[in-house]
């Protein structure tokens, strides 16, 4: 029951938050439990699933032979603690944002905020196939109103991106779907991959394979797929930090997962060399992106290239299909996590308080901005894979991972990476702290707590799952154990 | 003593309401809404009884007049025509609850031969599901189809001559079918069709039956504007008033894609269009070419009635490409996609009702977001039936599209599901144009009134629960539609697939 | 029946539909059909169907040509083609 | 060849007279012309259903005290001329309704040209 | 409205015609159900006297026998009297349009399905009647209101 009552938490909350649009107070009261009740499920979940213990649940049925089920296995619960998680910081810091700039439409952002995030435990939890694209599919257009949220030609024409982009993504997904089901006949996800030991064809196993990667490497960013990505950050701030760094981009990582690990299981991975193709991809992406970002001005841009990037250290951690690989790619879902929204925070604070959105016009803006900018160093040091942070220590399994593999190319590329991300985070974080502004900076400070208090919260996480990746919700573990199951399943 | 009588009743209430129409006519334009409207209930009510017993007990059969079956007409209470019949009686109850201000504005002073006449063409479409007699069925279809005629003509000022074409092809459309019927007679002295589907195995192939299966399939195929005689129906549906297409689109060419599959698998034996002649292949194709073509000029519209007609065009191709498998699964998808498509396209079809009775046009150049404003419950209604159009899970739309892409891959038919899969980002590129008209563009201000003192000017209760009730469905219909499928449609399916 | 009969009357029914269409002047075309509906109800009463001709006759010679005759009352007489 | 064209003479006039009705319909430009062909197209599908029920040796069937009623062999099937009534029933609507829409037409644009009406449409 | 016809000969010839011609539409009509003809063709009879009476003598002598407001009305009432026989059988136990059960004084079941047809005649000719030259008039105003 814990599994829909975590899905359901937010959705129940979306005709409340409509209903109660005139008393703005009432309404983010409504989100926040919302948000609140959500996590509360889903860690309720974690115990079981630390145990290996996975929740079933199955509704009605959606196609003869498969249900809407949801089933909270370690990867889902994973995935779902972050985004729950998460929601609580980004529904504090959205409100202090949207009404920091007296935004307007504000209960049609919160309500289709809610939908998403329904919609991205959904994706978490799903049991099959089908339950992940009906859910996939309700994220794509539940996020279309937040990415066209200002309506400025801008919004609109990245909106109109947005859904070619990720509703063509839907349509190969369905297709590579249906032929799952006509080859498999059940849609089920499971550890060491649903289609092994099927008589696929390797010709109909690539197309299929190919299928399923453009489906869900869209929502991944994976080039040349990611376009879209880059001028979605259109959207409000506190809509790119939930949703392209945890909710929609992680669901399309998570996707890619799901893929890998549960419908083609690693054996299948290895016999059609899929494996190898999905890496060459990561690791282009990773440098490609890396590179792009460090052209960006636009802070919020060049955070999108970075994510594009990361995004890609997952997928490659997964395609490198060896123990401490694997565990690492997963683990990264949630160290950029955190990371990536402290970033887009940081960003957000100084665009609604300083209306700045360029680097170049960040200097010194630590001195008016002492935590936002002690945060957003925090989070850039992570990325950049410093040892106290939560980054290194993904990172430090994803090398490893390529070592176990014997993928060295791999590990130059997370070495190259990290030294890029380097190279493109800290001249902002210079300019901020040492360089003067030549405009006298007006004193407008810091944001309002209601923002600066979330970024400070996910800064000090990153930190904390730093040093003790196991800490509350045992991450780490729950890596292992997906990683076990996938890679032992896919040997029995 | 009503049980017994059960597959009678439905076309029989709607024919005796459309003769009592002109009568208490006489004593006021007014009393004939609620006959109208009373009668289609009462329909409703009789034709769910209906789907319940046939599902209960298996087919119902009645003999006309008390003459046994061959040689006397019989209508057949199935699986298959008792949800049809549900499907068009809740259908029309629904638009007719939507009826009353929209018929008042748009032919006013002809409110009670429009509605005698809406009555009649129900009794066409009901019997033509219920009957058990090819002959018989042509005589419903073209009462339908005049009634169909009659209620395009009192339109905007082209209607007459897009119903004046309609009947010119519809008139070829059931003269074919009856030449096709002529054969059949010859050949078999029967036009019964449990009778015929025991005879027709035992024929030899021989010409005449070839061209009695290609002229009825022709014929019915010109009735539901498949691709390439779909030429009547755009200009029809766009001119015709909005309960008359909000009637027709959902419904008129769903009847005539029932006959196709009554004919192909229950009458003719379900191998003969698919192992002895190619139709099924031809149909496949030509659907194929209808979704593409539908869809392609939908884009192209700048008239939202028009847009969705030529939506239909397509969607009905998809209808035509599941008949065209045969498969189980297709055939599923097929039935499901009747249904399914017949909630959207009322849907659609009754929230530009409510445009043109609230704003006076339905030009899709013309929306801006003044429309949400003044109308944001029908506007929500639009949103729903439009992302359904487009496929996207739970709604109902996704489910029969994803039958159609398993039977397709089923068959190996990779460009049946290309095709299926790009119409659905074909849709959605004129769906989302309009709808982003509809939300997003800034108010094209006249004397700068500006959106904030637009006051809301959403259509009365009566027209605005049938449009609310029949995109709410689209939910409905979207998750439970397997129990749908596996409770009804599996029943209806022919036996021998 | 005879047979010569018959054929003539096919051939007369195929002449006067043929009239029929290709007069520009339609009042001739709508007496022309007048003609094609009297000789098909003979034909139809030739081959046994008393009471389809007897109908045919009536209907289509008779109701069919007043309601031509009425709609080209107003409207033009010529036709283009 | 002349013995198939002679045994089936008359399924051959009532094709022609399918074609030049069909020709009728979709190819003449005036309404009325189109009509016309209607007309011809059904009375060719009555002749068609009447042919195929009719005998050499048969007679009308009609009730006679003078005739046998037991054996069917003297009397041509009625079946096919009932259906045939009724075909009739259903043209002769067709066409009331096809000249409503007519005057309809001629009303609101002063032509009965398809070509100049399709124009006009626009 | 017509204007009569301007012609003597005309004018007599259909006077003295249309009664004869609505007679033996009677006649077509109560022979149908042994014989040829019936309701439709005796109803097409009847519509036919009464549009050339409109046709020669003028619309105004000719509504005289038959207003052009009945026809409509007159053309539901008899496909009711048609539908309402059916019903009846129902409700007397037998199938639709079963005349064998109609509740009349006659004890053969052949008799009673002759009889019952008659009625089904007889609505049929009536519905005729009015819905031709409802159709008729119909068509004759349209262009009376335009020119």
């Amino acid at each position: 029951m814990l599994p829909l009552l975590a899905v359901m938490a937010s959705l129940a909350a979306v005709p409340l938050i409509l209903l109660s649009s005139r008393f703005p107070n009432l309404r983010e009261t409504w989100t926040i439990s919302a948000a609140v009740l959500k996590f509360a499920f889903v860690c309720a979940l974690v115990p079981g699933a630390l145990a290996n213990k996975s929740a079933v649940i199955s509704l009605i049925d959606l196609s003869p032979g498969v249900s809407l089920a949801f089933k909270a296995d370690p990867l889902g619960v994973f995935f779902a603690t972050i985004a729950s998680g998460l929601w609580i910081f980004t529904s504090f810091y959205s409100i202090g944002y949207v009404r920091g700039l007296q935004e307007e439409k504000q209960t049609r952002y919160f309500a289709s905020f809610a939908v998403c995030l329904s919609a991205t435990i959904g994706i978490a939890f799903s049991a099959n196939l089908l339950t992940f694209l009906l859910f996939y599919e309700i994220l794509t257009v539940a996020t279309y109103p937040l990415v066209i949220h200002k309506e400025t030609p801008i919004a609109i024409s990245a909106g109109r991106k947005y859904l070619a982009y990720t509703l063509t993504a839907g349509v190969v997904l369905i297709a590579a779907t249906a032929w799952t089901y006509h080859v498999a006949g059940r849609l089920d996800f499971r550890p060491g991959g649903l289609l092994a030991g099927s008589n696929l064809g390797s010709g109909e196993a690539r197309l299929l394979f190919l299928l399923f990667l453009a489906g869900v490497g869209v929502k991944a960013g994976i080039m040349p797929l990611h376009s879209w990505l880059p001028t979605a950050m259109a959207a409000p701030t506190p809509v790119s930090a939930l949703l392209h760094a945890v909710a929609v981009v992680k669901s399309g990582v998570f996707g890619v997962i799901r893929v890998v690990g549960f419908v083609f299981g690693p054996e299948l991975m290895h016999r059609h060399g899929f494996d190898s193709v999905v890496m060459v991809l990561a690791a282009a992406t990773i440098i490609l992106a890396s590179l792009l970002a460090l052209t960006q001005d636009n802070l919020k841009r060049r955070l999108a290239y970075s994510t594009v990037g990361h995004l890609s250290y997952i997928v490659l951690g997964a395609a490198l299909l060896s123990p401490s690989g694997f565990t690492g790619g997963i683990y990264h879902i949630a160290t950029h996590a955190t990371m990536k929204i402290t970033l887009f925070f940081c960003a957000g604070a100084i665009y609604v308080q300083h209306h700045k959105e360029n680097i170049g016009d960040l200097n010194g803006i630590a001195r008016e901005m002492p935590w936002t900018m002690g945060a957003f160093t925090v989070g850039a040091l992570g990325l950049a894979g410093i040892p106290p942070i939560n980054g290194f220590f993904s990172k430090w399994y994803l090398g490893i991972g390529a070592l176990e593999a014997n993928e060295f190319v791999a590990l130059l590329v997370f070495l190259l990476s990290g030294l890029l991300n380097a190279a493109y985070f800290f001249p902002i974080v210079y300019r901020a702290y040492f360089r003067t502004s030549e405009h006298n900076n007006n004193g407008h400070g810091e944001a309002s707590p209601l923002m600066v208090v979330p970024l400070v919260c996910t800064a000090i996480l990153s930190v904390v799952f730093g040093l003790a990746p196991n800490l509350f919700f045992g991450f780490f573990d729950l890596a292992m154990s997906i990683t076990q199951s996938v890679l032992s399943g896919g040997r029995i | 003593m009503i049980e017994q009588h059960l597959p009678l009743l439905v076309p029989i209430t709607y024919l005796f309401s459309a003769l009592v129409i002109p009568l208490v006519g006489l004593a006021g334009r007014r009393y004939a809404y609620p006959v109208a409207l009373i009668a289609s209930l009462l329909a409703t009510f009789a034709a769910a009884r209906g789907l319940s017993v046939a599902l209960r007990e298996g087919a119902m059969r009645y003999a006309f007049g008390g003459w046994a079956p061959p040689i006397g007409i019989e209508f057949v209470l199935d699986p298959l025509s008792s949800c049809m019949s549900v499907l068009l009686t809740g259908l029309t109850s629904l638009v007719l609850i939507h009826a009353r201000r929209p018929v008042e504005s748009e032919v006013s002073g002809k409110e009670i031969p429009f509605y005698s006449v809406t009555m009649l063409l129900m009794t066409g479409l009901t019997g033509i599901v219920l009957t058990g007699d090819l002959f018989n069925l042509f005589v419903f279809l073209e009462i339908s189809s005049l009634a169909g005629y009659a209620i395009i003509a009192v339109g905007e000022k082209p209607a007459p001559v897009a119903a004046f074409r309609y009947l010119i092809l519809g008139t070829i459309g059931a003269t074919m079918y009856l030449i096709g019927l002529a054969f059949l007679y010859m050949l078999t002295g029967s036009l019964n069709m449990a009778d015929l589907a025991s005879i027709i195995p035992q024929l030899p192939l021989t010409p005449p039956l070839v061209v009695s299966f290609a002229m009825m399939v022709v014929g019915v195929g010109l009735k539901m504007a498949l691709f390439p005689m779909h030429g009547w129906l755009p200009d029809a549906y766009t001119y015709a008033p909005s309960t008359s297409s909000a009637l027709l689109a959902p419904l008129g060419t769903k009847v005539a894609a029932y006959v196709l599959l009554r004919v192909m698998f229950f009458v003719f034996q379900p191998s003969f269009g698919r192992d002895m002649l190619p139709v099924g292949d031809v149909l496949t194709y030509l659907a194929a070419g209808g979704i593409l073509f539908g869809s392609i000029l939908a884009i192209a519209q700048k008239e939202l009635k028009r847009m969705l007609a030529f939506s239909s065009v397509s969607q009905i191709a998809y209808i035509a490409l599941g008949i065209g498998f045969g498969s189980q699964l297709a055939l599923t998808g097929a039935v499901l996609h009747i249904v399914n498509h017949a909630f959207m396209k009322a849907a659609l079809f009754l929230v530009v009702g409510n445009m043109r009775l609230v704003v006076g046009h339905s030009r899709i150049d013309q929306f801006d977001d003044s429309l949400r404003r003044l109308m944001p419950w029908s506007m929500a209604a639009f949103t729903i039936a439009a992302l359904s159009m487009v496929g996207i899970p739970p709604l109902a739309g996704f489910f029969s599209k994803w039958y159609l892409v398993l039977a397709s891959i089923e068959r190996s038919a990779w460009g049946i599901v290309a095709i299926i899969l790009l119409t659905s980002l074909l849709s959605a590129v004129y769906f989302f144009r309009v709808l982003e008209r509809v939300y997003l563009r800034p108010l094209q201000a006249i004397g700068g009134s500006g959106f904030e003192s637009l006051a809301r000017k959403e259509v009365t209760m009566s027209m605005l629960v049938p449009t609310l009730t029949l995109s709410g469905a689209l939910f409905i219909l979207g998750v439970f539609n397997t129990t749908i499928v596996t409770k009804v449609i599996h029943a209806m399916l022919p036996p021998a697939l | 029946m005879f047979i010569q009969l018959e054929v003539t009357l096919f051939i007369l029914l195929i002449a006067a539909s043929i009239v029929a269409l290709q007069v520009r002047d339609l009042l001739a075309a709508v007496a022309s059909l007048s003609v094609f509906s009297f000789v098909a109800a003979s034909l139809v009463i030739a081959m046994g169907a008393v009471d389809v001709g007897f109908t045919e006759a009536v209907v289509g010679a008779g109701i069919s040509a007043v309601l031509f005759m009425v709609a080209l009352y107003h409207t033009p007489r010529r036709s283009e083609d | 060849m002349i013995e198939f064209i002679q045994g089936y003479y008359a399924y051959w006039a009532i094709v022609i007279l399918m074609l030049i009705g069909l020709y009728g319909m979709l190819l003449k430009r005036n309404l009325v012309k189109k009509l016309i062909g209607m007309t011809v197209l059904q009375s060719s599908v009555i002749l068609l259903f009447v042919a195929s029920g009719t005998k050499w040796n048969g007679t009308v069937p009609i009730l006679d005290v003078g005739r046998s009623v037991d054996d069917p062999a003297l009397y041509i099937n009625p079946l096919p001329h009932t259906l045939m009534l009724t075909a009739i029933v259903v043209g002769v609507a067709t066409l009331g309704v096809a000249f409503a829409l007519l005057i309809s037409v001629y009303r609101r644009y002063q032509t009965l040209d398809e070509k100049t009406l399709l124009k006009q449409m626009q | 409205m017509i204007q009569p016809s301007n012609s003597l000969i005309v004018a007599v010839v259909s006077r003295t015609m249309i009664p004869y011609l609505q007679v033996f539409a009677l006649y077509v009509i109560f022979h149908g159900h042994y014989g040829p003809g019936g309701g439709f063709q005796g109803g097409a009879m009847v519509a036919a006297s009464l549009i050339l009476s409109r046709m020669a003598l003028g619309g105004e002598r000719a509504e005289v026998q038959f207003r052009s407001a009945w026809g409509s009305p007159l053309g539901a009432i008899g496909a009711l009297l048609f539908a309402a026989v059916g019903l009846v059988a129902v409700f007397f136990g037998g199938e639709y349009l079963n005349y064998a059960y109609l509740p009349l004084p006659l004890d053969d079941p052949a008799l009673l399905r002759s009889y019952g047809i008659l009625f089904i005649e007889i609505g049929v000719a009536i519905a005729l009647t009015g819905t031709l030259v409802a159709i008729f008039d119909d068509l004759v105003e349209g262009h009376e209101d335009y020119d």
